[in-house]
Parts: C-alpha cells; structure tokens; sequence
C-alpha cells in the first residue's frame, strides 16, 4: 500500500523530466500530471514494477479542459481557441489495493496523446470513446474509429464545451 | 490444389432475437466456426454525458436511471455517493440502510433478467417467464414504495424522496420466504438441466489473467475465480455491517470461467443478496430520510472516482467540479461497456450457438454500453 | 370514377361484412416484431410475460419483421438507429402498424434539449398509429395503446372513402 | 371402403381416388393443424402462469383462423435478390412433402388415403420432400440466416433419417409386412397386444421383446422430433441465433403454408410412432362397437383412438418444447451417429437373432 506521495517519488527518480509535478491541493483526489508523449512508457512501468503492480485500469476519460480563450462567433455561439485536453487515468492494483490518478494533458489544436491501450486492453475502447467525444488524437492505437456516434458524423466531437449539433443528419432533422 | 474457400459475413443486429438490444455484432465465419467479431456500438447513444454538462447536480439523477435501465436503483446508488463523497456530507444510518436493501433488491431482480434472458436464449422460453414473473413481485415493492416500477429517481443526494411505507417489512420478508424455494425451482429447471450444462459448460473460458487486463469486474470476474467485490474489497455505504460471503467460479461442470459459471454466479448472488436483506431489515435504526438533504448543491472546485458494485460489476462515477451548480465533467465507467469490449477474444472458434451463450453469460445492457 | 368505384363507395352489405371478418381477423392477430429499443423493451417483455400476458390479445412476438404486423418502438430513437429503423419498417408486409412507445419514441422525451445523437420522435422516419406515453409506460398503458390500435383497425375499410 | 362408395357414385376410378386422397386434407390435416397450433399456444401458455389467447372465442378457440385469415390478407414479398421460382415453389414444396404423407396413414379400418403395401416406405420417402424444399427455400430467400437454417436443417434432417429407417426395418423382420393397415391389424385386441409390448405373438419372444421396443419407441420418437425440427433439436429454425431459420424471408400466405406443414408434420411423426408402437387405430381396451353390435361405430372409434393417440404425442412434444433448451448443431450430430445409430444397430441385430430363432 503505498500512497501517492511515495510513487511520486518512485517515478520521480525512474523518469524525471516526464513527470510534471503533483498536485494535491485540490479536495478528494491528488493527481499526478505527466507528459503526453511519455504517458505509455509510465503506464507500462507502473504495471510492471514488482512494488506497484497496476494491474486494473479502472477508468480512463477524457475532458475539455475550456481554459483557451473563449469568443463569441458571428452567429452567437461560443468558440474556444488554445488552452487543453486532458485525460485522466484511474488506476489501481488488486494485489496491494493502492490506487492512483494520473493526468495528461495535450494542445487542443493538436490533441496527440499515447495510447496506453497496449497496456489495459479495455483501455482500447475507452480511448476510441474519448476520440469520439473529445477528438483526442491517441498515438499507436490499433484501431482509432468511432465508436458511440456514427461513423459518417462530421459535425465534431460533441462532448467538447464549443460543440454545435448539425441541423440535419441523413435528411433527418436533430433538433428539437 | 487445395479448394479456395471463403469466409462469410455475418451481420447479428441491430435488430436480431438475442442481442439484447442493439448491440450489432459482426461476424466472420468458417462454416459455423468464428474466425473473427466485431462489435458496433452506439445505437442507443443517448448524450448521457452532455446532459450531465447540463443539469444540475439533482437533476442528473433521473438520467442516470435511464443508464443501466435493469438496475436503477444502483445507478443512483452509485451518483450519490459519488456526489456525497464530493461535497463530503455524512447521511443517516438509515437511509444507508434503505439504499442497502432497495439496492440488494434491485441486483436480485436484475440477476432474474439475466437469468431468463440467458435461458430464452439457450432455447428454454418458460424459465424465462418464471423470472419474469418473480421479478413482478420486487417491481411491486418498488412500485410501493417510490411510485414507479422501472426508472424511481428514488435516491437523491443526501436522502430519499420517501420513507419506506409501513407495511415494507413485512413484504420484504413475505417475498423472501416466497423466494428462496424459486431459486431451487430454477436449478431443477435450467441449472442442473443436461442440456443446458451441454450447451454452456465449457464453453467461452475466460481466463483470469485476460479478465482482469480486461478490467473485468462483477459476476464476470469472479466466475474466472478471483475473489473481488466492491461490497467487501472497497467498502461503501454500510456494507461493512453485513456479513456474506462472495461466490467464486469453481468450474464444477467444466472449466473455471466458462458461460456456465458465470451464469451460476448469478443465482449464487441472488441468495448472497437475500442474506443482507434479511440483516438489513433486522437492523435498520430509525430515523428521518430527508433530513440530511442538502438545499444546494454546489460542491468545491475538485474531482472524485467513485465506485460501486452494480449487479454487473463495477460502476464507476467520475465527477470533475469546476464549483458551480452544473458538473464539469461526468464520465461513467460502465461495467457492460467494458465486458463488451472482450467481445473478439472470447468468440475466436465457438459456434454461432455458442455466440448467443456467450454473449448471453456476459449480461451487458446496451443502454450503458452505448449511455 | 370507374363504375367499380362506384358501386363500392356505399356501403353494400356485402362489403360491409366482409369488411367487418377481415378487420377482425388483423386485429385480433397482430403479431409483433420481437425488438425492443430501450428501457421501455423491459417493459414491453413484462407485458409479454407472465403477469400481463400480451398472448391474450393475440399478440405474439416474431422475430423476423416479414411475418409480423405491428412493430412496437420501445425506447430511444437514436440517429444511428433510425436508418434501421426505417429499413425495418420497410421489410414489413402490408397491411402493417406502428406503435410508439415511451416519450422517447414520441418526441425525443428527456433527451429533447441535449440529445444532440437522439431522434427527437420516431414519426420524423416511420409513420405512427398510435402513441403510448410514459416514461416508461406501464404494461398496462401499452395494453391500452394495443386496443386503442385495434378499435383503428376495427373501423377500417376496404373501399376507400371520399377519394 | 370409401373408396367403394366414391366408385359407386361417381362410376370413374381416377375421380374416386382424387376425391378420397383430398379427404384427408380436409377433414383432418388443415383442421388439425388450427387446432394444434391453438393448442400449442394454450399448452405453453398455461405451463407459463399465462391464459394464452382469449379473446377470441371462447378461450381463444378462432385464434388460429384469425391468424390464417390475417395471412392471407398480408402482402406478399419477395425480396428482388431472391431466386423467385425456387422462392415460390419451396412453401409449395414442404406442403406437398408433409401432405403427402397422410395418404398412406391409416386413420381407421375403414379409412386410409391408399392402401400401398409398401406404405411406411412410402411415408420415408415422401418425408424426404420437405428436406428440399426447405433447402430451396433456404438458397432462395438469398439471406444468410436462411441459408444456414436450411443447410442445419437438410444435415439434421438427413441424418435422423439413420435410425428411423433402422428401428422401422425392426419391427419390419418382427412383422414381415410394410402394409400400416396390415401392421395396425395385427395389433388388435387389448394393449397387450401392441408392438411397444412385444406384438401379439404369445411366447418367449414376447417378453424379451419388450425392453428393446422401449428402447425402440424412444429412438423412433426422439429421432422423429428431429425430423420436425422441434425442440430441443430446433435448431433450422433456432429462433434466437437464427432468427427463423429457412423461413426467415417468408411472408403472408407462403408463410402460412411452413407453418401448417410443421404442424402436419407433427401430426404425422405420431401418427408413425403410434401406428408402429401403439396399436394404431386399434382401442386399447376393445370397441363400444362390439359390445353392442353396432358396427359402424367401429370405424368412427377407431378415428377417435387413433387421432387421440396422435394428439397425445403431439402434446408430448409441446411439452418438451416448453421445458427444454436447445442443443448445439454439434451436439445434435453427435447424439444421432454416436449414440442413436449404434443403439438402434445393436437392437436391430438383436431382435433379427431372436426372430430368428
């Protein structure tokens, strides 16, 4: 069992300027926020390591962060520029019932970030989901589609703060 | 020269007898043999995220019902807390203890679907209708108590919208005397059937170490053999009070993990579940139920993972706060979503038959698959 | 107006009971697709089970949509659904009937406002006979629908009128 | 003996006998299969804590003609993919195959379709109908679903074929006749004399005959559920893997048509099983006939042993159609060349050595 703290620490000294910094000022849950390219080799490692053992990816998910710049569009509608995407990752270990959270964050322009689903297998799906929603671009995922919406959908990633529902689909009319 | 032969596609779904729903399978075959599955989601993607986004705190509640459609109460279960935990309030004893037993009653009643279900699709249609039909009478006691048979909305944060009404007791434990002799019923009839053993014993083995790379939970994982549930290993609620033990997958008529132990979990858990009512209803303290019940809800800036053990395993809800009245971000982990995902590894050389037994033993509810 | 319109337009008794065996032979037979959506399909199989016995209307599920009659939507119409939907419809024989089941299936229900990938009522693709509110409707409630449906098919005709 | 009476009215053969071989379409195989499908309906219904139909007639007794009327008004498909003549010809087909064999089952003594000598080889054969049909029907309907049902089905079909043949040459070396009527005659008298207890030859014989009739009687029995595709071998039409089989793509009328026949064929398999087993028309008990020496009233009891029989095993098999699941089409195979065929080759051998001593 060992705290956040203490991992930190571990991975601290194993991958140095990856790992970003760790925050625990904020209630409830301390995180650990990490570099987007670096994310699968850290995932692999705390699998791996005989003193960690994450062996159970409990939830991965994606959120729009919405700290870019916010404007307003022509037509009234919101539109976000810059600031990021991130994606959290809960992890725990069902041998030493130690848990933890890491975070990554990448552009939201250009939102590239490793796929761990290499790692947990089911994390393939949940990172499709996140493309799906959020537009998360992640690296060496083996099979990078859509998921809930269909596969011809071309109005964006609907689960983005800026996101605009299409008027028709197919000739059907979405909107209320 | 060898005959050039060629694989056949196969579309199950959207819309086909034992999909449970509109899960569109993709199959590959040789013959009768599978070669290769992919499953298509999304056909009930119902924005359950963007809603959240939307509404406030309470207001999410009756959507989260509308998730795992089988198992509402436990969806709910599972918000509150989640939502508890954030705003970091303590609840009365016995609202913990109502949540307990409406929840234990909700698994058995979820279990009974399952369990029917699977026999409709193994090709027995009365088992089916026994459950049904003892699934009307855990349907009554909600409808008694909550005013709705499906979809309660019955677990706010904080509290419930109503008491139990006077005479639940005594239903509870009328229906648990009623049980108990169905679910031996039920083994005489579908259990220990040869036939069914045939068709579901060792077939669609899945082997621990894939399972918990999987991020299988529940029923699913434990019938691979690995003693795991939330109700023990990361207590919630006052769980820790009640004494039950966890069935594990013994592989008694074939191998550990196939469909027929997973399907025997289910049963096993329904007794597991009728054991904490009886304690449940033997302890609850009295007490006010709405008392507690915040008039705002507008948590901290901060985030929370929290999980319960819904009748199909882990139901995990992750809550980003950016302290206004609306979440920031809700994101459910849902166990059926995951199970689903396995899909492709557990189908490679069974037969169309066994597709349906497998895909049957999994139990996913498309509703939280797709959200 | 050809002469065999004509002699059809008023009500030769004939017709009339001819008219009266037919319809009562579709309403007392209507076999349904077995297909259920959503929620509401956990419903619509508690009306087929045990307690409420949809069989004593007649009403017996197929699963293939070419020997059934009345499809019943049960649930949230999402987008991606909806082309199927509609295929599905199609596939159906004539004379055939839609019941919508559930505020979803009406009119988007609780997914009106947000549900950017929800078809806010399935008569956009699919016309409907006949409406079942509730979410869910009780098996009693869509009981109801179901005879509402057959007093429908009750006073239909085989002669058009006024056309 | 109704042949005779036809003959005597209308003075021309070929007339007669197209009369007396539709007779049995219509006052019994079209009524029978209403009303077992009916029953069907009600059987299931009430081993499930249900009424089944009832709002049509009394108990829902006009269900199944509502249904047959409604079929008939429903529009008929055929998929422009589908290969139409086969499409067309297949419902046809499985009618005439499940039909057909009614003309050689003896309903009472004075009644049957035609008398041929070689009549339960002529039921076998004509049986064989039904296979292509339901092939034809499954290559035509151009659906992958159908496809598969009928190549189950065809397999399955064929397959069971084994060891009916080999339990009918059983009790064919036991009896030295084909003839169903000569076979149902020779059951006469009281139970005892039925063949499921050793026929009515008295001796030694008899008794050791009858554990291997018993084990006969359930080999012919389980292998003829096959034949109709009923649970727990139903598995062409597997409602839940193949949505419904070979007739997936079949609407209206021409659906009505597989219907009815399965419910024929139904009717048919025990009729076979009961006229080899059970006495055929033959009372159990002696006839009200005799007893007061009223002689036309044999033939009418006769038709009501017979058809009570029949439904009697028809009822069996709905029950085990309600109670048990389905087998895999692996497992079906094996249950027939593993355990039926070999079964059924030791029996054979047996009751040969012993008739023959």
């Amino acid at each position: 069992m060992k705290t956040t703290e203490d991992i930190f620490e571990i991975l601290k000294t194993n991958f140095g300027e990856s790992i970003l910094e760790l925050i625990s000022t904020q209630p409830i849950e301390k995180y650990i926020r990490i570099n987007n390219f670096e994310i699968d080799k850290v995932c692999l490692f705390l699998k791996d390591n005989e003193d960690l053992l994450f062996d159970n990816l409990m939830n991965l998910s994606g959120v729009d962060d919405a700290n870019g710049k916010k404007t307003l569009s022509a037509n009234g509608t919101q539109i976000i520029s810059g600031g990021t995407l991130s994606v959290f990752y809960h992890i725990e270990s069902t041998k030493y019932r130690h848990k933890l959270v890491l975070k990554t964050s990448a552009e939201r322009e250009k939102p590239d970030i490793a796929s761990v689903s290499k790692i947990w297998r089911h994390a393939n799906w949940h990172e499709r989901e996140a493309f799906d929603l959020l537009g998360i671009n992640f690296l060496n995922h083996p099979d990078l589609r859509r998921i809930l919406m269909p596969y011809d959908w071309e109005a964006g990633f609907p689960l983005r703060k800026d996101y605009e529902n299409p008027e028709f689909y197919l000739g059907m009319k979405v909107p209320y | 020269m060898a005959l050039k032969t060629e694989e056949m596609i196969l579309n199950m779904g959207p819309q086909h007898p034992s999909t449970h729903g509109v899960l569109r399978l993709e199959l590959e075959l040789e013959g009768e043999i599978i070669v290769g599955a992919k499953p298509h989601i999304g056909y009930l993607h119902r924005c359950f995220e963007k809603h959240c986004e939307a509404m406030n705190y309470s207001q999410v509640i009756p959507y989260t019902d509308r998730m795992d459609y089988l198992a509402s109460m436990y969806n709910e279960f599972g918000y509150v807390t989640a939502v508890e935990k954030l705003l970091g309030i303590q609840v009365p004893e016995r609202v913990e203890y109502i949540r307990v037993i409406m929840g234990e009653f909700q698994r058995i009643a979820s279990h009974l679907v399952a369990i029917g279900t699977y026999g409709l699709d193994i090709g027995a249609m009365t088992p089916f209708l026994y459950c049904f039909r003892d699934r009307e009478k855990i349907l009554s006691l909600f409808e008694q108590t909550c005013g709705a048979r499906l979809l309660y909305n019955y677990i706010w944060v904080g509290g419930l919208s109503h008491d139990l009404h006077p005479d639940f007791i005594h239903q509870a434990k009328e229906f648990i005397k009623y049980f108990r002799p169905k679910i031996k019923e039920l083994n005489d009839l579908l259990t220990k059937n040869k036939i069914f053993i045939d068709r579901t014993a060792n077939v669609g083995i899945l082997p621990l170490d894939l399972a918990i790379n999987y991020g299988i939970s529940g029923p699913n994982l434990r019938a691979s053999g690995f003693k795991w549930d939330i109700r023990k290993d990361d207590p919630y609620s006052v769980y820790h009070k009640f004494d039950f033990d966890i069935p594990i997958g013994q592989g008694a008529m074939g191998t550990v993990g196939d469909c027929w132990d997973r399907y025997y979990m289910r049963v096993l858990e329904m007794e597991e579940s009728l054991k904490i009512i009886e304690q449940a209803i033997e302890q609850i303290p009295e007490g006010d139920v709405t008392s507690a019940i915040p008039k705002r809800i507008k948590p901290a800036v901060g985030q929370v993972y929290s999980r319960v053990e819904n009748p199909r395993g882990e139901l995990g809800y992750f809550i980003i706060s950016d302290g206004t009245v609306n979440p920031f971000r809700v994101k459910v982990k849902g166990p059926s979503f995951v199970h689903l995902g396995i899909m492709n590894e557990l189908l490679k050389g069974y037969m169309i038959a066994d597709v349906i037994a497998i895909l049957g033993s999994i139990d996913i509810v498309l509703g939280e698959v797709d959200r | 107006m050809s002469l065999l319109d004509k002699q059809f337009s008023d009500d030769n008794i004939v017709i009339t009971k001819v008219d009266d065996l037919l319809n009562w032979s579709r309403l007392s037979s209507l076999w349904q697709v077995g297909f259920g959506l959503a929620c509401c399909a956990i419903e619509m199989m508690a009306t087929s089970a045990s307690h409420y016995d949809f069989d004593r209307f007649g009403v017996i599920p197929r699963p293939s949509p070419r020997q059934s009659d009345v499809i019943i939507i049960s649930g949230t119409v999402t987008l991606k659904m909806a082309t199927r939907i509609k295929r599905l419809y199609e596939q159906m024989p004539d004379p055939k009937y839609v019941i919508s089941m559930g505020s979803c299936s009406n009119c988007g229900g609780p997914y009106w406002e947000h549900g950017y990938h929800v078809l806010k009522g399935v008569d956009r693709v699919i016309p409907v006979d006949v409406y079942v509110p509730g979410c869910p409707p009780r098996p009693e409630a869509l009981l109801e629908g179901l005879l509402k449906l057959q007093e429908k098919i009750r006073n239909e005709s085989l002669v058009k009128k006024n056309s | 003996m109704i042949y005779d009476f036809l003959f005597k009215i209308t003075d021309s053969n070929i007339i007669a006998s197209i009369i007396q071989s539709l007779l049995p379409l219509f006052i019994f195989i079209l009524p029978f299969a209403l009303f077992a499908v009916w029953l069907e309906r009600k059987v299931s219904a009430h081993m499930q804590d249900r009424l089944g139909p009832m709002r049509v007639g009394y108990h829902g007794a006009l269900q199944t003609i509502a249904d047959i009327l409604k079929l008939v008004q429903k529009e008929d498909i055929i998929p422009n993919e589908a290969d139409k003549p086969l499409f067309n010809i297949a419902p046809v087909l499985v009618f005439i195959g499940s039909y057909a064999v009614f003309a050689a089952i003896p309903f009472s003594g004075a009644f049957i379709g035609s008398n041929i000598d070689l009549g339960i080889i002529f039921i076998i054969a004509a049986s064989g109908f039904v296979v292509a049909g339901i092939l034809m029907a499954g290559w035509a309907s151009n659906n992958k679903y159908s496809l598969l049902g009928a190549m189950r089905s065809a397999a399955q079909i064929i397959s069971y074929e084994i060891p009916t043949v080999l339990v009918v040459l059983t009790i064919i070396m036991i009896t030295g006749t084909t003839n169903l009527q000569t076979l149902s005659e020779m059951q006469t008298g009281h139970f005892w004399n039925w063949m499921i207890l050793g026929g009515p030859k008295f001796g030694i014989a008899k008794f050791i005959f009858i554990p291997f009739m018993i084990i006969n009687f359930i080999i012919i029995y389980i292998s003829t559920l096959a034949e109709v595709n009923r649970t727990p071998f139903d598995i062409p039409e597997a409602e839940s893997e193949l949505v419904s089989g070979y007739h997936t793509e079949y609407s209206g009328m021409k659906f009505a048509m597989f219907f009815l026949a399965e419910y024929a064929n139904m009717f048919a398999v025990s009729a076979i099983v009961t006229a080899l087993f059970f006495g055929g028309y033959q009372s159990p008990v002696g006839y009200v006939g005799n007893l007061f020496g009223i002689h036309w009233l044999i033939p009418i009891e006769q038709f009501f042993w017979f058809t009570a029989k029949g439904i009697f095993f028809v009822f069996v098999q709905m029950w085990l159609r309600w109670t048990l699941p389905r087998l895999r089409v692996d497992q079906l195979m094996t249950a027939c060349w593993k355990y039926l065929i070999p079964i059924a080759f030791v029996n054979l051998i047996i009751i040969g050595l012993i008739t023959v001593l």
